[in-house]
């Protein structure tokens, strides 16, 4: 087990960032009058009555997006390590590697774009 | 355990100093922003309270103090009060890899722009914890599609901050800056144009700004996610969202623009200053533009900026090599 | 500072506890996330203690990044009543059972680990970024790849289901 | 014909004192209060119009800390009434104003919310006969609609009841005062 | 403009004088037959401008304005309802507009209009939407004859007698409309 | 009593309990407004919304129907006037107009020359006015938020110079029957004419600023489509009708006052879409600076109010009359059936937002949220004037 | 008692509660968030290994961070599969599901 | 090809140009009328809330109190309580019996100015009406537009009392203290 430094850093500056949250939100709760009441804790709603629950589903579009990302995103970070060392390597096979593993993820972009992944339906019917 | 405090007081005073000051920048920032919406639209913005309306953010802020904390009926109490509390947690440490000078930086942190990129993610999910929990129509639309957005922007940013990587081969901010000259044309915004805006548009679409501004879109949406915060809540999300616009510009300041370089003034002065510059853009974008509308924001994000970054990738991969070679 | 670490380790040890009895046992889908999330968070801050930070902030960005959001849509699209979908929890015959089996299982993972020691060296050992870089463009360079192949292959099967639907409509 | 006319329940809400009353923290955070009175997006008729024109450049509300109109009542601290109040749009005025977290405070604006105004007449049948029959006003601003410096007199008067003093000049006495462009 | 309403039973056709009334022919026609006439004004490219029903003696007199954008020339059919049964086939299958104005009628007269995809109150508070506020009491309605304009007579169905004014000679029709310049 | 033909209406919050029987199953049934920045003022529109999707719209009226109809039934014509200036606040003299001139109508006044002219000046500066304010409101439902600010820098020129005859801001009550209260004194002539080029030279920059800006021309072209047929179908007018390429403009088609001796052209444009509306309206505010330049040339002298102009207790004779006016939304009428007694008899006010609107939900319907906003923006809808 | 072993015995926390949250659980998604703390088990196990034995500590941090690169590949699939089964039959549990099946 | 490239940079450049328009009026002068300091340039035109004229003696009203203007009025805001006719005084009542009994028609002595002009601002639409239906012009619109007041019964006017203290009070606007002055209507 090693303690780092910068361990310790991410540590207390979280806890900072705790403190500095939770500082305010309870002198909130000190210094705040309260009021209760009424249809106080109704769901707001342009100042009518919501009809059923809020929790329903969500789009499915904003669903596909977030498939789309999380590859993108995974596939991106990859490339970090990477990034730290291409200056340093030698010769053309790691551009080749790395043209390899963009060239996939262009391929992507297009094969989704070619079949109308990124438009969306401006109306339905 | 003698040697060691020396690292630790560095991480205490960096501490303090970046709370203080980000208390200070969401100040300063309402100030701003406000002033400058003001001064756009031709008139004088807070003005009366205080000298040249000084005082009224702090007003605000204490205001938002005195507010009642409000939490609807069937809420998820639990998550309703962590969202805004995860909304800041990561905040501090958000700054805690930025060198603002050579040296003045709380601790040289090896994998800096992942530690940022990292932490920045997690304010995505108190933007859907706030959606969820809060029990409104309006809030969860907006929650869903703040979270599109941002996760959507998050690629095209990744790529860019990858490309100045690629150059500087390393994740050290620190390091990126110390590479890059006094002049401007030793900066990486010359070699990396595409890549910079590409960043700072991701920048907006990640922070939330407008033309960007949707999960919040007033005339759809009420006030989106935040719809149901009251007092405190609502504050820290808005601390939040200026804090993150600084991290995200000054991230900008240090891998494009050069950091603390610059000639005649003193480093630190310099990073203010082109933050400033960047906050300053943001906010003039903000007054001019009208909101794009969710479609059009994602084929932005998906039919521009993501093949344009993945090609600048590919460019700056391509030209690191040929100028090993040559 | 080995003290520090022993207790962050503790902490983190609970964090982990508490975050994966929520993550599994939370009648809300959304608390059990917010669960996994703890855990998630613990299991990198594990990952600081053994000086493998760059898995650590991983860990962070892809699991909870990424990973948990589209969870979270996935509850969203999927929840058909504000209870959540375990609204009613199992049976008790039903949680008994999986216990036991549970238990037994991790019994005897747990006496295998702990009476087969592996040789250990105190300090875990630094691998920096670079390396793991040189790996993956070297000798790991095929996986390189082919996570890349797999990942565009998994999304695209993904997307092609879902959009299907989303057509289909 | 006779209208049947409805009863409006008044609001039903108990305000309760902050854990923490002490004396002076009470006058400071009152003060921020008055010099930071965010209004909620909430126009109802012709009077509206004119609650916008104070935000605008000409009048630029933002000078007192107020043009920050929260489309949300949650995040509100006074809700400007400005215009008719019909029946039907009772409920909803009341479910808005309790909807705002405590302190909160309420503008009739233009003579419609303070009685009626021109729409009174004897048999109408659809409005409410001034605001503060529905909900607790603090500061009347006549007017038909009010000039938006009738407007800013009232947030005046509404900082003056919060924080129990005048901070700006009183209006002129008679007429015109030092005129714009002079 | 007659062509239109060949066979539907009209029960009195007029040309106005547009430059006195605003209107440039008339049409009071049986309400079964109105159906049929929106539908022949769609086809002639008639838009619909707006329903109102005026309360007389005799009963709702239901006035439809049409107009056309090409060749303008107001067009006003009529439709008389009793009081006591005021209903009325509702239109708005042909001119999709007309379901508001229909249900506007209601609100105000309490015509009801079969058919109406929606029909439910639309401006007046449902809780009130038996009150009817247009609606004359006894000793206030006028003769709708006093009021409406006769116009130049081209047909008129013998049994029709709303328009007719007392003396039975149609001879100076045109001047049937005279308002008398007090 | 005639009632429903089910009761329904009486439980609870019935509209949307009536609008959700329909609804599709695991649809989001969502209030916007009456409190709500979109719709200007309590117009409260329920949407179905399947994801982003709205399946289904209906706006719901009513939120400020302040009873002019009847109020026309307890007031003499005179007295009648102020409440015009209320209908509608964005155009309020065009509907001082279109009842005044009903009244006129059926009491055969004539109204002098003078005051023709300056009820052309006054509506077509009103106008402006209206059209800027909408420019402004649009943009902001559209997330600009400076442009509202500029419009109203211009707009309260416009209210400085109304003010002068009119006295008030807003809510004119300026015209009479026979007349105009007051008339333009050389101040407000000198205003008008310096207005002119001045408002000219500012609406390049209103260009600039955001008609050019991609952002808004992706944001409303090819939105809200709305063919010529459903123009007829629901009766509307103005530029909503003229967005759609349909020349049809009352102070052409059917023209009133002096508005046949002026030169001016009635902009169409055959986008149908929120962008040609858009444009007919910044082309309109062109086109009203002609006509008042050409009004301001050609007024004569003279009176501005008839000799014996009616007192407040002046009977309207008895008869029927529609008078139409072009207002800044569209065809403003007022049908005014008069027994001859006191009071008018039955006064019905033809609200060109009115029509408009009801088109709404068959325009919307499967659009997505975003949309409808920019659909219902460019309605220009003005809620007092719909529920009068 | 070594660190690996203190590790190892977290891991095995992790493994169990997975283990225990997919016979429980009645939903997929829920059992998918089961399987991600078995994953997460793993990794912390690969990589404490990895770290604190003398074995190739690159390989080890490698390999988990292709397991979380599966496991991200896996969560798209599985919830996509998830939601279309969502739509088809309008819920994710699995009783539902295997009843509807048949 | 090379169209959509030239329009996209055209689209583009838009942006640009929507930024020079807000650095331009970011740089120009503001037009804000900083209000409690300044008024606004034409607010003499503005027509406030109703006052009465003053005859040539001041704090008298001109009005004869026929009430004109209060059947005028279409929001029925003003009443005009006219003078009670003053109880004689054993003279008068005297005199007025033998100038009865003179067959004489009796004079009426009482003053014309009403006792009491009630006006409700609140609802008042400042249409002008009364004004204009006033025989002698005893009606004007005020300036005033500083009003506010935290009850409503500030704005119910007694127009003569108001007068009385313009007068009295050498100019004091009592519209713009209305607390101070006339609520007792
Ligand atoms: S007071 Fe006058 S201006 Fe205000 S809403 Fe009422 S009628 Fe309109
Ligand atoms: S201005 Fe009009 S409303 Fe006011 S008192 Fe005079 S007549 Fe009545
Ligand atoms: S103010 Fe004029 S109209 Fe009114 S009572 Fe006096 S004199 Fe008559």
């Amino acid at each position: 087990m090693v303690f780092s430094w910068l361990h310790l850093a991410i540590i207390l500056f979280l806890i900072g960032g705790l403190l500095f949250a939770g500082g305010p939100l309870i002198l909130s709760y000190l210094v705040a009058p309260r009021a209760r009441g009424g249809d106080m804790g109704m769901p707001y709603e342009c100042g009518m009555r919501p009809y059923g629950g809020s929790w329903t589903r969500f789009g499915i579009n904003y669903y596909v997006y977030a498939l789309l990302f999380l590859a993108f995103d995974v596939d991106v970070l990859y490339l970090f390590p990477v990034a730290t060392v291409y200056r340093a390597t030698e010769g053309w096979l790691p551009f080749l590697e790395m043209f390899i593993f963009l060239f996939v993820l262009a391929l992507a972009i297009i094969y989704f774009w070619a079949k109308g992944v990124f438009t969306w339906p401006r109306k339905v019917s | 355990m003698n040697a060691i405090p020396a690292e630790l007081l560095r991480i205490i005073i960096g501490l303090v100093a970046i709370a203080v000051s980000v208390g200070l920048i969401g100040l300063v920032m309402v100030w701003v922003e406000r002033k400058v919406a003001g001064h756009i639209q031709r008139r004088p913005g807070p003005y009366e309270v205080g000298p040249n309306g000084l005082i009224q953010p702090l007003c605000d802020a204490l205001k938002l103090v005195g507010k009642q904390l409000f939490m609807p009926k069937g809420a998820d109490p639990i998550l309703f009060w962590l969202a805004p509390v995860l909304a800041f947690l990561p905040v501090l440490l958000l700054f805690l890899p930025l060198p603002v000078g050579d040296g003045l930086q709380t601790l040289d942190v090896n994998l800096g722009l992942l530690l940022i990129l990292a932490f920045s993610g997690l304010a995505v999910l108190s933007v859907l914890l706030a959606g969820w929990a809060s029990n409104n129509k309006y809030g969860l639309l907006g929650a869903a599609r703040g979270v599109a957005q941002a996760v959507a922007y998050e690629i095209p940013l990744l790529l860019s901050v990858l490309a100045v990587s690629f150059v500087a081969g390393s994740l050290d901010l620190a390091h990126v800056v110390k590479l890059q000259g006094t002049w401007p044309w030793n900066w990486n915004i010359m070699t990396q144009p595409l890549a910079f805006l590409i960043y700072i548009v991701s920048a907006l679409g990640e922070t939330n700004r407008a033309p960007f501004d949707l999960p919040e879109a007033e005339s759809e949406l009420t006030a989106g996610f935040h719809t149901e915060y009251s007092g405190m809540g609502f504050g820290l999300f808005f601390l939040a969202e200026y804090a993150n616009m600084v991290v995200v510009c000054s991230v900008a300041t240090a891998l494009f623009l050069g950091g603390w370089h610059g000639p005649v003034l003193p480093g630190p002065v310099w990073f203010v200053l082109k933050v400033s510059a960047l906050m300053l853009l943001m906010v003039f974008v903000r007054w001019t533009y009208p909101r794009v509308r969710f479609d059009q924001l994602l084929v932005i994000n998906w039919k521009w900026l993501l093949p344009l970054a993945v090609a600048n990738l590919l460019l700056t991969a391509f030209f690191v090599k040929l100028a090993q070679f040559a | 500072m080995e003290n520090m670490a022993k207790i962050v380790f503790g902490f983190y040890t609970l964090i982990i506890l508490g975050g994966s009895l929520v993550a599994v046992g939370a009648k809300s889908l959304v608390r059990a996330m917010v669960g996994l999330i703890a855990t998630l968070l613990g299991v990198a801050g594990m990952y600081m203690l053994l000086n493998a930070q760059f898995m650590a902030l991983m860990q962070i960005l892809i699991y909870v990044g990424a990973v948990c959001v589209l969870i979270f849509f996935a509850i969203m699209l999927t929840r058909a009543d504000a209870g959540g979908e375990e609204a009613a929890s199992a049976p008790l015959r039903q949680n008994l059972l999986a216990l036991t089996a549970v238990l037994s299982v991790g019994g005897i993972l747990g006496w295998l680990v702990l009476t087969r020691p592996l040789a250990t060296t105190g300090v875990p050992v630094e691998v920096s970024i670079e390396k793991l870089g040189l790996g993956l463009l070297g000798p790991y360079g095929l996986a390189f790849e082919l996570i890349s192949v797999v990942l565009l292959v998994s999304m695209a099967g993904a997307v092609l289901l879902a959009w299907e639907r989303r057509n289909g409509k | 014909m006779a209208a049947q006319s409805i009863v409006a329940q008044k609001p039903d809400v108990i305000t309760a004192d902050p854990i923490l009353n002490i004396g002076p923290a009470k006058q400071i955070v009152d003060l921020c209060r008055s010099m930071s009175l965010w209004p909620m997006t909430f126009g109802l008729a012709c009077c509206a119009i004119e609650m916008m024109a104070v935000g605008m450049a000409r009048w630029d509300i933002a000078r007192f800390g107020a043009e920050v109109f929260r489309p949300s009542p949650r995040q509100s601290d006074i809700m400007i009434v400005a215009g008719t109040v019909t029946k039907k749009m009772a409920p909803a005025v009341i479910r808005l104003y309790e909807q705002m977290p405590a302190p909160r405070w309420v503008i009739a604006m233009g003579n419609c919310a303070i009685s009626g105004g021109p729409f009174k007449f004897k048999g109408q049948y659809g409005i409410i006969e001034g605001v503060d029959n529905l909900i607790p006003v603090d500061v009347f601003v006549p007017g038909c609609p009010p000039r938006p410096e009738g407007l800013l007199e009232g947030l005046f008067k509404l900082q003056e009841k919060i924080s129990g003093k005048r901070f700006w000049p009183n209006p002129p006495v008679d007429g015109p005062f030092d005129v714009e462009g002079k | 403009m007659e062509a239109l309403f060949t066979g539907l039973g009209a029960l009195y056709l007029a040309k106005c004088d547009a430059a006195k009334s605003g209107q440039a022919f008339q049409a009071f026609l049986p309400a079964g037959a109105l159906v049929r006439a929106a539908e022949r004004l769609l086809k002639a490219n008639y838009f619909i401008e707006d329903i109102c029903a005026v309360d007389c003696v005799e009963g709702y007199v239901v006035v439809y304005h049409f107009d056309h954008f090409e060749t303008p020339g107001r067009l006003t059919l009529r439709v008389l309802v009793p009081h006591d049964a005021p209903s009325l086939p509702s239109i708005a299958g042909i001119f999709q507009g007309a379901e508001w104005h229909e249900r506007e009628t209601r609100d105000f007269h309490g015509v009801l209009f079969t058919g109406n995809p929606n029909f439910i109150p639309l401006l007046i508070d449902p809780e009130m939407a038996d009150c009817f506020p247009l609606r004359k009491g006894e000793k206030a309605r006028s003769k709708a004859k006093d009021m409406l304009e006769a116009g130049e007579v081209i047909f008129v169905s013998p049994a029709f007698t709303l328009m007719t004014p007392d003396a039975p000679a149609e001879v100076k029709e045109s001047g049937g409309d005279q308002p008398a310049t007090a | 009593m005639t009632t429903y033909q089910n009761n329904d209406h009486l439980a609870g919050d019935f509209y949307t309990q009536n609008f959700a029987k329909t609804a599709g199953e695991g649809n989001l049934i969502l209030n916007l407004g009456p409190q709500h920045p979109s719709t200007h003022g309590v117009l409260r529109v329920v949407v179905e919304l399947d994801g982003e999707y709205i399946m289904r719209a209906e706006p719901i009226l009513g939120y400020l129907h302040r009873m002019h109809e009847k109020m026309a039934e307890v007031k003499t014509a005179a007295q009648f006037i102020p409440n015009m200036g209320r209908v509608d606040y964005g155009h309020a003299l065009g509907w001082n107009w279109a009842f005044v001139g009903a009244a006129e109508k059926l009491g055969g006044i004539e109204v002098p020359e003078r005051a023709e002219y300056i009820r052309v000046i006054t509506c077509e500066l009103n106008r402006i006015a209206s059209h800027l304010l909408w420019w402004g409101a649009y943009l902001l439902d559209l997330g600009a938020f400076t442009p509202i600010m500029y419009a109203f820098d211009d707009r309260e020129k416009v209210l400085d110079i109304l003010q002068i005859p009119t006295g008030s801001r807003l809510t004119y009550s300026y015209y009479r029957i026979g007349g105009v209260a007051q008339d333009l004194n050389a101040d407000c002539i000198r205003r008008i004419q310096e207005f002119i080029p001045w408002f000219r030279s500012r609406l390049p920059m209103y260009k600039d600023l955001v008609s050019d800006n991609i952002i808004l021309r992706k944001r409303i072209e090819g939105i809200g489509a709305i063919e010529q047929d459903t123009c007829r179908r629901y009766g509307a007018t103005g530029p909503v009708a003229r967005g759609s390429g349909i020349n049809y403009d009352v102070r052409r088609a059917q023209p009133y006052s002096v508005y046949p001796k002026l030169d001016f052209v009635v902009p169409t444009s055959d986008l149908k879409d929120a962008r040609g509306r858009y444009d007919v309206r910044m082309i309109e505010m062109e086109q009203s600076l002609r006509i008042i330049e050409q009004a301001l040339d050609m007024m004569p002298e003279g009176e501005v109010l008839v000799k014996g102009a009616p007192k407040p207790s002046w009977k309207v004779p008895a008869g029927e009359t529609y008078f139409a006016v072009e207002g800044a939304r569209g065809k403003i009428g007022a049908y005014v059936v008069s027994d001859g007694g006191k009071n008018i008899y039955r006064t019905k006010l033809r609200a060109p937002g009115f029509c408009n609107l009801s088109l709404f939900a068959e325009v919307s319907q499967g659009t997505i949220l975003a949309d409808a906003v920019a659909i219902l923006g460019s309605l220009d809808l003005i809620i007092p004037e719909i529920d009068r | 008692m070594s660190a690996l072993t203190l590790y190892q015995l977290v891991a095995l926390i992790l493994l169990m509660a997975g283990l225990f949250g997919i016979s429980q659980r009645r939903s997929l998604v829920g059992m998918l968030i089961s399987v991600e703390l078995m994953l997460n088990g793993a990794g912390l196990s690969i990589v404490a290994a990895s770290q604190l034995t003398p074995a190739n500590a690159m390989l080890g941090q490698l390999g988990t961070l292709f397991v979380m690169g599966l496991a991200a590949a896996e969560a798209t699939l599985v919830l996509a599969i998830i939601v279309v089964i969502a739509r088809r039959f309008g819920t994710t549990k699995t009783s539902v599901i295997s009843t509807l099946k048949g | 090809m090379i169209k959509e490239a030239l329009n996209t940079v055209s689209d583009l450049w838009s942006l640009m140009v929507g930024l020079r328009v807000t650095k331009k009026y970011f740089l120009d002068p503001q037009v804000t009328v900083r209000y409690p300091w300044k008024a606004v340039s034409n607010i003499a035109s503005y027509k406030g809330h109703l006052e009465l004229v003053s005859a040539k003696a001041p704090g008298k009203p001109k009005c004869i109190s026929c009430g004109m203007c209060a059947l005028a009025c279409p929001s029925n805001c003003l009443t005009v309580v006219k003078r009670k006719v003053p109880k004689p005084t054993p003279e008068q009542a005297q005199a007025e019996a033998e100038a009865k009994a003179k067959g004489e028609k009796p004079k009426d002595k009482t003053p014309k100015d009403p006792e009491q002009f009630l006006y409700d601002y609140t609802l008042c639409s400042l249409c002008g009406t009364c004004m204009e239906n006033c025989p002698v012009g005893a009606l004007a619109f005020t300036g005033s537009t500083y009003l506010a007041g935290y009850s409503r019964e500030d704005f119910h006017f007694d127009l003569v009392q108001v007068l009385k203290n313009q007068a009295g009070l050498e100019g004091v606007d009592a519209s713009v203290a209305p607390e101070t002055a006339e609520s007792e209507a």
